[in-house]
């Protein structure tokens, strides 16, 4: 048991920070080592923009998309490698987030089911930053029940015309392409009559809101399907095959163990060992304490099972969705620490300027965004049941809607 | 035993339901929320025609002469319907502040226009982040004028006098504190609306510089009534967060009914089901120690103190409790600005710190059960 | 809103006030006082022995179940003076604790469904305490599930004969007679083919085998029946109608409002104000006040629930299901409290010599017997549902079994 | 990096887990609960005999002269088999302190003995109700002989030997306190069993009386001994403890899959379904913690204390979950004597006091961590 590199991890550690010290935007650095929730905001320079390049000059030195094949943009590195460089880039890593769903699952999903020539196309401007990709699921009546999807796809000859509305896409206002997911046979059971498509976001009828979210922000957005027609050339896997080509992108989206845990720990470990209260520092107070503990061991608890992950993958193996339990611990842990860090505030925890709140309001930003914490990439109870099914082997909910055609399926609740 | 409220007052809590259905509905809410206005100022003076501000203020005072009771169960509705408008600092704060403390003169001259609504007054008591206490107090009188900063204020910018918690000695004793009403439209008083968890209720930084101060109650008591006063207001507000959390639940239970994943509604699924059952426990809780504070105020009874802090304890936990799985039995559409989910959240958030936090509530709670015991 | 008696009420307590002042049994009011965690135990006589004494004495004087016909052995009192009667009764109530199954859910079955000859024999008796009686439901594979029992009754000329085994049957080993539901119809969804009689508890085939508990006590049995022969004349409702038979018995459960809630939190309360830590008392640590807090809130929130539904009660309503929360608040609140009271006695919180722990080792009992109030009479699950479905009106979970004939239902797991 | 047991480790985790399960059965474990013997002396013989005991120990003391790692992984294995012996009193605690503290005549002396388990080693620290402290050690020794009452003593009344925790001035203060070697065969020692939670491990009360102590490790440094020697218990129970929660989950588990009820298995219902994925995600983030604790004790990091403090706290958090909530799923049969459940709840109580309860090492947490953020 041991944190040691093995020789070959060493060198490559080596290889990695060497070219990052020479090549990293510096004058980055300091911005982007803020504390953050949510989307990262830089003064002066557009986040896009500060992304596109510094992915363009990591293509350039071949440390773009490292586990995918040099064919395609990729490095053809191990899982673990992939890891390392992660570890190595440490706060430039903010600079990936806009390429997170293109590189992690549209990517692999191409890989797995575009043509060659598709491939030797897309795959390299997306590894190198300079097409991005997002990815259409999620829809107003299918959040959790993906397979519940309503927009629908016709085969008009050559030609698939798409007709729907998707939402919680990520990205889509500054996406190139995206791949789709739409129902092309509503009389067979859901998950049976699903077909897959990718597709540019500037298709005539394609047509791109934002969302309001709960906190102000704006990070998703709703995407219209009116007549869009692309060709049968943009299909992913086989008509009605979609639910099974979809998996192969929700896999993947396992396989990205984060190297870091973000779970608010250190940032209310710091702030009660500044804020005074009457009686003296916060973090002499026995109740503040008693809870603080707690947070901790549950942040070390996850930082370490990443880091038993992490030895999986460095001996070769699959890590497995025990990892889902990162976000189901997490997500309710960021809701309470940042109500606890009000509380302490007392009346002034209520303002939110971040010229005025204690610790420059990152916990106000916390509240109003860890809602989302508990619903986004899954809810905890989405979460609960992967755990409960595929770790612990317990079986699957009753479905009822399993081999029912789908246009039999009931839309509304109350006695409908 | 009568351990509920009377026909006349169930009453009085539908015709409050109804008008402010039709008058404080979620559109209007809304338009506070993106900042039209700091509050709904037609809103406030229907309540004031309808006689829901005074209901507790003695005839003689302009009010409609009722009581506390009556009191509460309008707060609930204020809570249910996310009324954006100054009634905690106004009725909670300033009235009691005002019909506990005052003398004749000033209940004659200050009553009539807070039990209408032609007055709006507040609170101001923090200057810095913390919950209440005298050490926290550093703003003086002396010679009649108020010198220092208070922060935040609730309602600071829209009320139009404040009670204000003042140091009237500089020998640094709990005993040196004294509340007075200030003017806030005189001079040497500077305001500043600060943004806030929740826009439909405003809060400010108040600058007072030589104002003229007019003292409330005895001199050198200030901190036992306003311990009194939060005890009063917390019995009140807790009614206020009864009344979001019942509604917080009910928006879940529908969206529950109606929902469909996996091809029937998601509150057939344990899951939620659960969480739901979880929520009305909590919410149950907190009606039940919202009506035991509500008896001790309109009793003036001796387990007020206990009362009052079991009250805002409990309905805090529950509103917040609700609020927030509210959002999660709504999944993604809750996280959304276009649903009410986070209206919830956000004024569950806001009034859990107004009055002091959980935390400052419990160390009250504890002394308080504590002496009761030992007496 | 206040606490005062109408002027009935008033004359009704004070009536029972002086009658209980002059009969009660004073000399055991000191053991009776004392905290107890399960069944009481007195010094020098039998539980059952005083319990008999003391319920005929109030029979004597008409003050046994009060809200039963006078015909029966009641007095025929409303809801609320059977409240009044119980605050006044005080620590003297312990002694009914034998016979609350009998009284509560057996009689009014009884009431309901027996002949009027019938409940003239039996009902009296059952009153005063003469002859106790014990329900038997629950089967070793019908515990939530009730509806799945299998001991089966079947008709042989006027007789039916009864084979099968019962479980969790409190006080079996002293009653004189029960109530028993059976399966008289397999081929039948599992509601439809039940068949509810009574019998004697000495009638040839019956044998009662005490249950040793987890923690060691001895409260519950199991019954076995082997051939067991009654009469037709002892079944309750129609043959088949056993179901809407048990809902009499069940929902009579629910009318017994307790006017005291036990939760725990007044001995916790006592303990950490006596306990004295290295900072002296407990009481002053900020991270246990915080805990009391919480649990001082939750105490008084059932206190008051209870208190609104007896003025429900008073105004001759009845109470609902909303009375379940307070078992599901106050068990796991008794579990926590038990382990948090061991917690701050530190490694002498493992002693449970009565004369050795603190507290005389009332936390210790506590925290063995806790796991059974998340368990008996309903488990948290099983109150959840209710609360979701018969308060807030949610669906009921999917029934697999509900129209499938007895006999076919699943009666292994694992793919069986 | 490998942040996991090594190939070796883990065949030595697979052949202790079949041994336990042949020599440690249910059977085996109910033998000591129900009083049989106040501990299974075939079984500790045999855990000896297998080289279990001495693992940690230096060859040139007895013992097999692997490591640390290899010893958590034993620890592991007896708390999931529930191995009603004394392994944590005289191997974590006895064995730790002598392995650190003493010199090299009783490393020597005592050690083989430990390490074989011919010898029976504990720690006798408790005086009175209460969590670890120098404040509460009133046994003094004064010219060699020890005299005071010890309890409880986690199997005082079987152990042959008790490292005594003591003071060796009158002064008061925590330098005052030394460690003691004490025969417990020798005169002057009185030792009684005491009734505890989880009978399967024996508990005592030890009055000294004038007895003979042999000082271990320097004169005054007692307390800082000792609380190293916590440390390391606290990492090697957290392992015990790993065990435990593991085996509890799998037991709820399996019920969940084979009971039926509203014909189907209740492991299908949400309720039971979460149950169980809350319960593994408490066991899992408490194993993740034990490795960092393994990690740190066995390279003697400058990250032991909060490592050991953490192990500590989330391995008492997830046993006390597992084993409470597997009776939970159990249901009635979960309460029942006949069922296994009550071992699991009985010992994971038990534990959770021993070396000290979780509000302890809470506190222990976070004054570690503040000093090396201070550091």
């Amino acid at each position: 048991m041991n944190f040691d590199d093995t020789p070959q991890e060493a060198a490559f550690r080596s290889e990695a920070r060497a070219w990052i010290d020479a090549n990293a935007p510096r004058e980055l650095e300091a911005q982007l080592s803020r504390p953050s929730v949510g989307r990262v905001k830089l003064d002066g320079i557009d986040i896009i923009t500060a992304s596109k390049a510094w992915q363009k000059t990591k293509a350039a030195g071949g440390w773009a998309c490292l586990h995918w094949p040099k064919e395609y943009g990729g490095r053809g590195a191990s899982p673990i490698e992939r890891v390392i460089w992660q570890q190595e880039e440490g706060v430039y890593d903010k600079l990936s987030g806009v390429f997170l769903i293109g590189q992690g699952m549209c990517g692999p999903t191409m890989m797995a089911y575009a043509s060659e020539e598709q491939k030797r196309r897309y795959l390299p401007p997306l590894a190198s930053g300079e097409e991005i990709w997002c990815q259409l699921f999620s829809e107003p009546s299918a959040g959790s029940d993906v397979a519940g999807l309503r927009t629908r796809a016709e085969k008009q000859g050559d030609e698939w015309v798409i007709n729907g509305q998707k939402i919680w896409t990520s990205g889509a206002h500054y996406s190139d392409y995206g791949i789709v997911i739409t129902r092309t046979d509503p009389t067979v059971p859901k998950h049976k009559g699903l077909t897959m498509f990718f597709l540019s976001m500037k298709t005539p009828g394609v047509e791109v809101r934002p969302i309001k979210q709960a906190n102000g922000g704006q990070e998703f957005n709703e995407v219209y399907f009116t007549d869009v027609r692309i060709p049968d050339a943009q299909r992913l896997g086989a008509v009605n095959d979609g639910w099974n080509v979809s998996l192969t992108t929700l896999m993947n989206e396992r396989l990205s163990i984060g190297a870091r845990v973000w779970t608010g720990f250190s940032e209310i470990f710091a702030f009660c060992s500044d804020f005074m209260t009457e009686n003296g520092p916060a973090l002499d107070d026995r109740a503040v304490r008693s809870r603080l503990a707690n947070w901790a061991v549950r942040h070390s608890g996850l930082k370490y099972t990443s880091y038993r992950s992490i030895s999986a993958l460095s001996r070769g193996e699959r890590p497995g969705p025990e990892n889902s339990i990162g976000k189901l611990v997490s997500g309710s842990m960021m809701q309470d620490i940042a109500a606890f860090a009000l509380d302490l505030q007392g009346a002034a925890g209520a303002l939110t300027d971040p010229e005025l709140a204690e610790a420059a309001g990152q916990f106000q930003s916390m509240l109003l965004q860890s809602p989302s914490g508990r619903i986004a990439g899954g809810t905890d109870e989405i979460l609960r049941n992967i755990v409960a099914e595929r770790v612990l082997g317990l079986p699957g909910d009753i479905r009822v809607d399993k081999d029912m055609p789908f246009n039999q399926v009931p839309t509304r609740g109350r006695k409908s | 035993m009568n351990f509920d409220f009377s026909e006349q007052q169930k009453q009085l809590r539908d015709e409050a339901r109804r008008y402010l259905a039709e008058h404080s509905s979620p559109k209007a809410v809304r338009a506070v929320l993106d900042g039209a206005a700091p509050f709904d100022r037609a809103l406030w003076k229907g309540l004031g025609g309808m006689g829901f501000l005074g209901v507790a203020v003695p005839e003689e005072f302009g009010g409609a002469g009722a009581g506390h009771l009556e009191l509460c169960v309008i707060a609930e509705e204020m809570g249910r319907a996310l009324a954006p408008v100054p009634f905690s600092s106004s009725i909670y704060l300033a009235t009691e502040a005002i019909m506990l403390a005052g003398d004749d003169d000033q209940k004659r001259r200050l009553l009539p226009g807070l039990a209408s609504g032609q007055t709006i007054g507040t609170l101001a008591l923090f200057e810095r982040p913390g919950n209440p206490s005298p050490r926290a107090i550093a703003a003086t009188v002396a010679g009649g004028v108020l010198s220092g900063t208070k922060v935040p204020v609730a309602d600071g910018a829209i009320a139009d006098l404040a009670v204000v918690a003042a140091r009237s000695g500089s020998g640094g004793r709990d005993t040196d504190i004294s509340l007075y009403i200030v003017d806030l439209a005189g001079k040497g008083v500077t305001r500043k609306t600060l943004a806030n968890l929740d826009p439909t209720r405003e809060q400010a930084e108040i600058v007072f510089q030589d104002c003229p101060a007019e003292l409330l109650g005895p001199a050198g008591e200030g901190w036992s009534i306003l311990t009194r006063v939060l005890d009063r207001a917390a019995v009140l507000m807790a009614f206020e967060q009864v009344g979001g959390a019942d509604r917080a639940l009910e928006m879940g239970r529908d969206y529950a009914l109606d929902r469909i994943a996996f091809g029937r509604p998601i509150g057939s699924f344990q899951a939620v089901k659960h969480m739901l059952a979880d929520m009305y426990v909590s919410a149950t809780l907190a009606r039940s120690n919202a009506y035991y504070g509500a008896w001790a105020l309109s009793t003036d009874a001796a387990e007020l103190p206990e009362a009052a802090a079991t009250a805002r304890i409990s309905a805090t936990q529950a509103f917040q409790h609700c609020a927030k799985n509210n959002i999660q039995v709504h999944g993604g559409m809750g996280f959304t600005w276009e649903f009410d989910c986070h209206l919830y959240y956000r004024r569950a958030n806001a009034l859990a710190l107004s009055l002091g936090s959980l935390s400052y509530w419990e160390d009250q709670l504890i002394d308080r059960l504590r002496s009761r015991n030992a007496a």
